[in-house]
């Protein structure tokens, strides 16, 4: 009679919704497939919740969905956006990112094996990133009532800085900061959809952003608002913290990097890429006289060394963004009314 | 809930326990028949207030488990079947056929549905005239009345996407193999009242005269069952051998007669394979000619040699009461709740499951 | 085999031969069960209810029949004093 | 010319995947149909995280995502269960329950009306047990790829009493205090599926369950462990808490309430209510010698009137849980492999 | 990118503007037929580079913009059918129809899907042979042959579960509406490149003749719409009314004879609504007799009678340059870029929807 | 209508009449695409793509033209001195 058990969770093919049902399965699943990727004292009291103590009174607290379909994508994959998606949420306040919840949506008939690279990226992310999974949730939904597995993540974050950090900050003259060329993270995911087939370099920008944040604010810079660029583009994000700040933006065309796969593919598309998502690029709004010295703070960092100036608040108090383009002439960005699709015309 | 309250009470089980203990002189082997038995058995503890040289042994009266790996096998392909609406009781789900179960099925993509009545069944299929909708038809003589009518309801209604994998079993047969293997160790039998609810107890006459054993229709609530025990152990103690109802409140005589009428109508005779046991001569049930077009079998073409039971488990052996759980070379090694080679680890009651939680707390005890 | 439960009918609601159905309570809840198989078992009758399907009508008179006997045993154990010592409960648990 | 909008976002039939976009349908959907049920401070910030100063150095933290189908259910709806599951999970730890985020996946497809209805539902949970949602996200995923709307919920409380509240606690002795009747939740949604059709009172039990616990603790009473019984109803969680203790636990199944009508719609289906699902009830573990007093604590709260003595941690060092029942015999709980299923047999 | 990025310079085409701007000494009227060009014109705020008095006139160059509300309906209703896979270019699926557009019908469970080229379609269609698939065929004569080769590979790879909604547009007879209608502000056209990169450009030389207007064959660029005006703009002061080839490095006098064969094959001509525009004879394309098995509109019976278009949308006006959007009574109130009830509220450069932003803009300064 | 974008034939796949079909390059991408309607088109030329399909070769030489033009005017500019004084641009936004 065999006494130690012989069939870890992970050679299961699937998720079954047993695997969501509390019961054995359930457990199995959390202690040999989940946790190992997390390990940390928190998680180890397996308790429902976690008791923090992050040692400051003011925290950032923020979530986020992840939904992204493939899974796997060029350049990252649902595990490290879930991570760093919320770790850049954080980040965007100025808070010194510090721990994390997982929420799992699982559906029936996920291969474990995915699960496991997911969770494993996941797991590294947070290493990487010095964050703390520190509690968690797990459901199994039935086949055909997800698409293989959604991950939420909240996070908290510390404010070591006295530094406000908001859209109502942005004042006339502040120079806007990006920090890398735009539209990766749509286009790799997009260029991997079923019948584009593009034979292509494309890889997500994803990336962790609180290094780059914070070597601004340790350094003393004064940051009025920070935004990161995740669906709806540069042009969404500027939009929506024109409104928020009740200013004008204006920003230059030429001055936005847009590499040249990125470009290829929207020309071919006819997309916008100041419209695609990304999901490791930021926006910095920075008082002009201080903006040449955060400028080389930014890209003295990985992540941000492309960063440049691509425009100003102006003193024009109506909430709205004008693009001056190549040719001299000028647009005004809005929202995009849904998603942007493919055209012919 | 009256007539199950009342079969509950502690002060009135005591009692029945006590007279069992007062009348049993000597050891006794009894088999409950019936999978529902066992249920109350395992769930009540009933055997730890029997004497404890009373042996229980739980016999093969579980649709679920008896249910062939052939048959299985072959609800799983149907299942899998992308036109194919598979609708089945609740715990065949979990019932591993030779590479996987139901609920595997469902979760790598077949529409499976866990129904609480056939007449659900026949709903769906009217509700989905485009799909074709499969009922797994399995049970004992209790089920074959819900199950005939549906195959009946069907036809009346000229339903054409309407179908049922038949597994059906009979009691008297299997009770007749198990007294007529040679190391039978059995020396009486609780009936299982709900199948005599249906057919009466006519045919366990002869039966009780040819092995002259006690054989005692029982129900299924603690008092039932411990009066049913009690009634067998005086006889074993007399030296008789009847046919006694300890469930006279639900079963008479000749058993209902409207419900055995359209079991006649739908259904005839055959040979059937238990899972574990083996073939046995006339204990299962078939669709009638006349049935025919609602035959799954007839209806989808069979796309599997039906396989050897090569799991090595060893349930038939313990169905018989022939050998201990522990005795299994995969017990709580390849084969736990969560992953079972065979139905009695399906069940919480099963056999096998019921040892398993038993040795688990024992195990992590000496960590 | 078979897990059948006693419920009482409350209202019967279609009387088509092969679908005679009515409501059927189990304690606090009530469901449509089919009642074909029992032509005798009217409202307040408790009948025993299968997969959907009322099987049997519970005879009352013979339910009592256990009780008698029990409280025959109880007027001889009050005869006889005090009942024997309980059996000895084995634990299936330890055994091994 | 008409410049006002005349077409409130909720007269849309359905959830769009444009509305997941981050576009204007997304904004629309944001800020006229999911904000106006949470309006506070924080929200109105319209930033991707809250800044908090919950006052206190010792903070704990949850999540859980809600997946309940139907999405109403006699006796509750997901959004309550949404805001209730969370703080449950906070005041399981003696937390005073602060902060939710609010994460959404709705489906392509979904109602606006059925949101809003969820939506309105959480924000009235919220009030009544004054907690702030204070972040959130949305997505829209492809029809065919969820289940109309599900919820997660991250929490954020605060402990303000010293008291240590985990399983390692157990102690030899302490009783175990169950807050009322079990099951009522898991079949009042189980009652509304499909081919049930009971014709049934069975209203959920979800309620909040940081009034008793806090009146617990404001009482002075000493509590070793709470966990609030979800799904794996009562048996599951006296089974992972004897494991996480080390323990062993003994219940007595006489003394655990269970009503009329989940009794019968357990028999009828062949189910076990101690595996049925709860979403208002809890045990708490209390030293012997304060336990009348604790009782009579929560029999004085409307959520917790029912409560009563269940059981005690033995001296029993075997991490397992006995049941002695009503005829004086005794089993093992365990896990269940899986979800319970019916039964025939 | 070679060829983009050069034809958008500023210096190149701050020169042409300039040039333009010498050249005209007088207001002008010219028309883009195309919304390709339509587009560039938005997105590169070329009109900025313009004298003022020379006004651009968007057309009805869109197969968006123009599909009747008729075929739309049908599009849905297809669409909408449990068996269908509907397949259409992405920018046709917000196109309001009378009650909805093509992502309603997905988000309440029609399986529609965008695709990039009529390829996919077809390459659906053979992935999916339970399944019908319908490919939402439209077009100008520059989409033709790619729809034209799908409905050929289909009847060659025998597929019996595609078909095609065809709604095609010819340019010269909607030129010739436009230049017939009394009311004619146009002065002069850009023709649209692509369209001519199959067609060629002598079926234009009657037309300029005939009505005495200039006509230049443009391409999509910058520097291109900017020399194509310059050219028409240079033809205008002269008095001249010829047809002249702006954009000689992609269209050839002849056109593309392989494309238009494959075209002629599987197409004939037949009478065309416009939506916003009218009925115009012989300015659309219909499958051939032979390719009739491919017609999605003998396929599928029709389950709707045509609707009167009584949305109020002035659209036809606009695209005709009659009227302004600020004009339409719906615009702003219920037309609006998430609920647009018109095509030119659709799309980011439609003229509606680009003067909803600037509006927008103003509107929520006066707050 | 009709976006179409030029590329560059990187490759030759398949040249069976209707389904010729090769990899063009769009600034960093490439993708597969039908040539049958471009049947002079080799590798190494341009193409302008429309819905997955090449729909004609564009001319190298013709491309030259407008520059060639630009650089005229350019001369010509310079002979007259500085450029005349830009055109008074209009802003439609704030026209209405
Ligand atoms: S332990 Fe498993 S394999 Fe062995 S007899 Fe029991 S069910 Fe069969
Ligand atoms: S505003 Fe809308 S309704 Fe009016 S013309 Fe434009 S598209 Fe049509
Ligand atoms: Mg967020
Ligand atoms: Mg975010
Ligand atoms: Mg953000
Ligand atoms: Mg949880
Ligand atoms: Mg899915
Ligand atoms: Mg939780
Ligand atoms: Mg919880
Ligand atoms: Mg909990
Ligand atoms: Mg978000
Ligand atoms: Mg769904």
């Amino acid at each position: 009679m065999n006494t130690e058990c012989p069939l870890p969770v992970f050679t299961d093919e699937t998720v079954r919704v047993g695997h969501g049902s509390g019961g054995e399965l359930s457990q199995r699943l959390i202690s040999e497939l989940i946790r190992p990727h997390f390990d940390n004292p928190w998680l180890r009291q397996a308790h429902d919740s976690a008791t923090l103590c992050p040692g400051s009174e003011r925290i950032v607290f923020t979530t986020d969905s992840f939904v992204v379909s493939p899974l796997f994508f060029p350049g990252g994959d649902i595990g490290e956006l879930a991570v760093y998606g919320t770790v850049n949420d954080l980040a965007m306040s100025g808070a010194v990112p510090r721990f994390l919840s997982c929420s799992l949506i699982l559906e029936e008939g996920l291969p474990m094996q995915t699960l496991d690279r997911a969770l494993a990226s996941m797991g590294r992310a947070a290493r990487d990133t010095g964050v703390q999974l520190v509690t968690g949730d797990t459901k199994v939904v039935e086949r055909g009532k997800g698409d293989g597995l959604y991950i939420n993540t909240a996070g908290i974050g510390v404010l070591e800085h006295s530094e406000v950090i908001a859209p109502e900050r942005i004042a006339p003259g502040d120079l806007i900061l990006l920090s890398g060329d735009i539209g990766r993270h749509g286009m790799a995911v997009m260029a991997t959809r079923e019948g584009l087939e593009f034979e292509s370099p494309l890889r997500s920008d994803c990336a962790p952003l609180a290094e780059p944040v914070l070597a601004l604010l340790n350094a003393g810079i004064t940051v009025h608002c920070l935004r990161d660029l995740t669906r709806g583009g540069l042009a969404t994000a500027l939009v929506e913290l024109a409104e928020s700040a009740g200013r004008e933006l204006v920003v230059e065309e030429a001055a936005i990097p847009v590499s040249e796969p990125v470009q290829g593919a929207c020309e071919l598309l006819g997309l916008d890429p100041l419209y695609v998502a990304n999901e490791g690029r930021f926006i910095a709004f920075v008082p002009a006289d201080r903006a040449v010295e955060a400028l080389a703070i930014l890209q003295g960092t990985a992540v941000a060394a492309d960063s440049r100036v691509i425009g100003s608040a102006s003193t024009g108090h109506r909430p709205r963004v004008i693009m001056r383009n190549t040719i001299g002439s000028e647009r005004l960005l809005d929202r995009l009314p849904g998603e942007q699709l493919p055209r012919i015309c | 809930m009256k007539y199950l309250d009342e079969y509950r009470n502690p002060q009135a089980i005591s009692k029945i326990a006590d007279e069992i203990a007062r009348t049993a002189s000597r050891p006794w082997t009894i088999m409950e028949v019936c999978g529902g038995q066992t249920h109350a058995i395992v769930k009540f503890g009933l055997e730890q207030l029997l004497p404890d040289d009373l042996e229980l042994v739980h016999g093969p009266g579980c649709p679920v488990c008896v249910t062939s790996l052939a048959v299985i096998d072959r609800a799983l392909d149907l299942a899998a079947r992308p036109e194919v609406i598979f609708c089945s009781f609740g715990d065949m789900l979990r019932v591993p056929g030779s590479s996987r179960d139901l609920l595997s099925v469902k979760a790598t993509g077949g529409d499976v549905r866990a129904v609480y009545s056939p007449l659900q069944a026949v709903k769906i299929a009217e509700d989905n005239p485009g799909r074709e909708v499969v009922f797994f038809a399995i049970g004992f003589e209790t089920t074959a009345p819900a199950n005939a009518m549906a195959a009946c309801l069907a036809r009346r209604r000229g339903l054409r996407n309407f179908s049922l994998l038949v597994s059906h079993f009979l009691v008297p047969p299997a009770i007749e193999a198990i007294c007529t293997a040679p190391d039978c160790r059995v020396q009486g039998f609780l009936a299982a009242g709900h199948v005599c609810a249906i057919m009466g107890y006519r045919q366990y006459l002869p039966l009780a005269e040819r092995f002259r054993i006690p054989i005692v229709v029982t129900g299924f609530e603690p008092l039932d069952i411990l009066e049913g025990i009690l009634l067998c152990v005086r006889q074993l103690e007399q030296g008789h051998y009847g046919v006694e109802n300890q469930y006279v409140r639900t079963v008479q005589e000749a058993g209902n007669a409207r419900a055995r009428q359209m079991v006649e109508e739908v259904f005839d005779v055959d040979n059937q394979d238990w899972r574990g046991v083996g073939a046995i001569p006339d204990s299962g049930l078939r669709l009638r000619p006349a049935y025919s077009q609602f035959d799954a079998r007839l209806r989808f073409p069979n796309e599997t040699t039906p396989p050897a039971d090569d799991s090595g488990c060893i349930s038939g052996e313990i169905m018989q009461g022939r050998r201990k759980p522990a005795e299994c070379p995969y017990f709580a090694g390849r084969c736990r709740p969560e992953h079972p080679l065979g139905a009695p680890m399906v069940s919480t009651e099963g056999a096998c499951a019921a040892y398993y939680r038993y040795r688990k707390a024992e195990i992590v005890d000496e960590h | 085999m078979c897990l059948g439960i006693p419920g009482q009918i409350e209202q019967v609601t279609d009387s088509a031969p092969l679908e005679r159905s009515g409501v059927v309570r189990f304690g606090g809840i009530c469901k449509q069960v089919n009642l074909a198989y029992v032509p005798e078992a009217g409202v307040g009758d408790y009948v025993i209810v299968h997969v959907g399907f009322a099987i049997s009508r519970v005879d009352e008179a013979e339910a009592r029949r256990v009780f008698d006997y029990l409280a025959e045993i109880g007027d001889l154990e009050h005869e006889l004093g005090p009942a024997a010592p309980p059996a000895q409960h084995k634990e299936k648990g330890a055994e091994q």
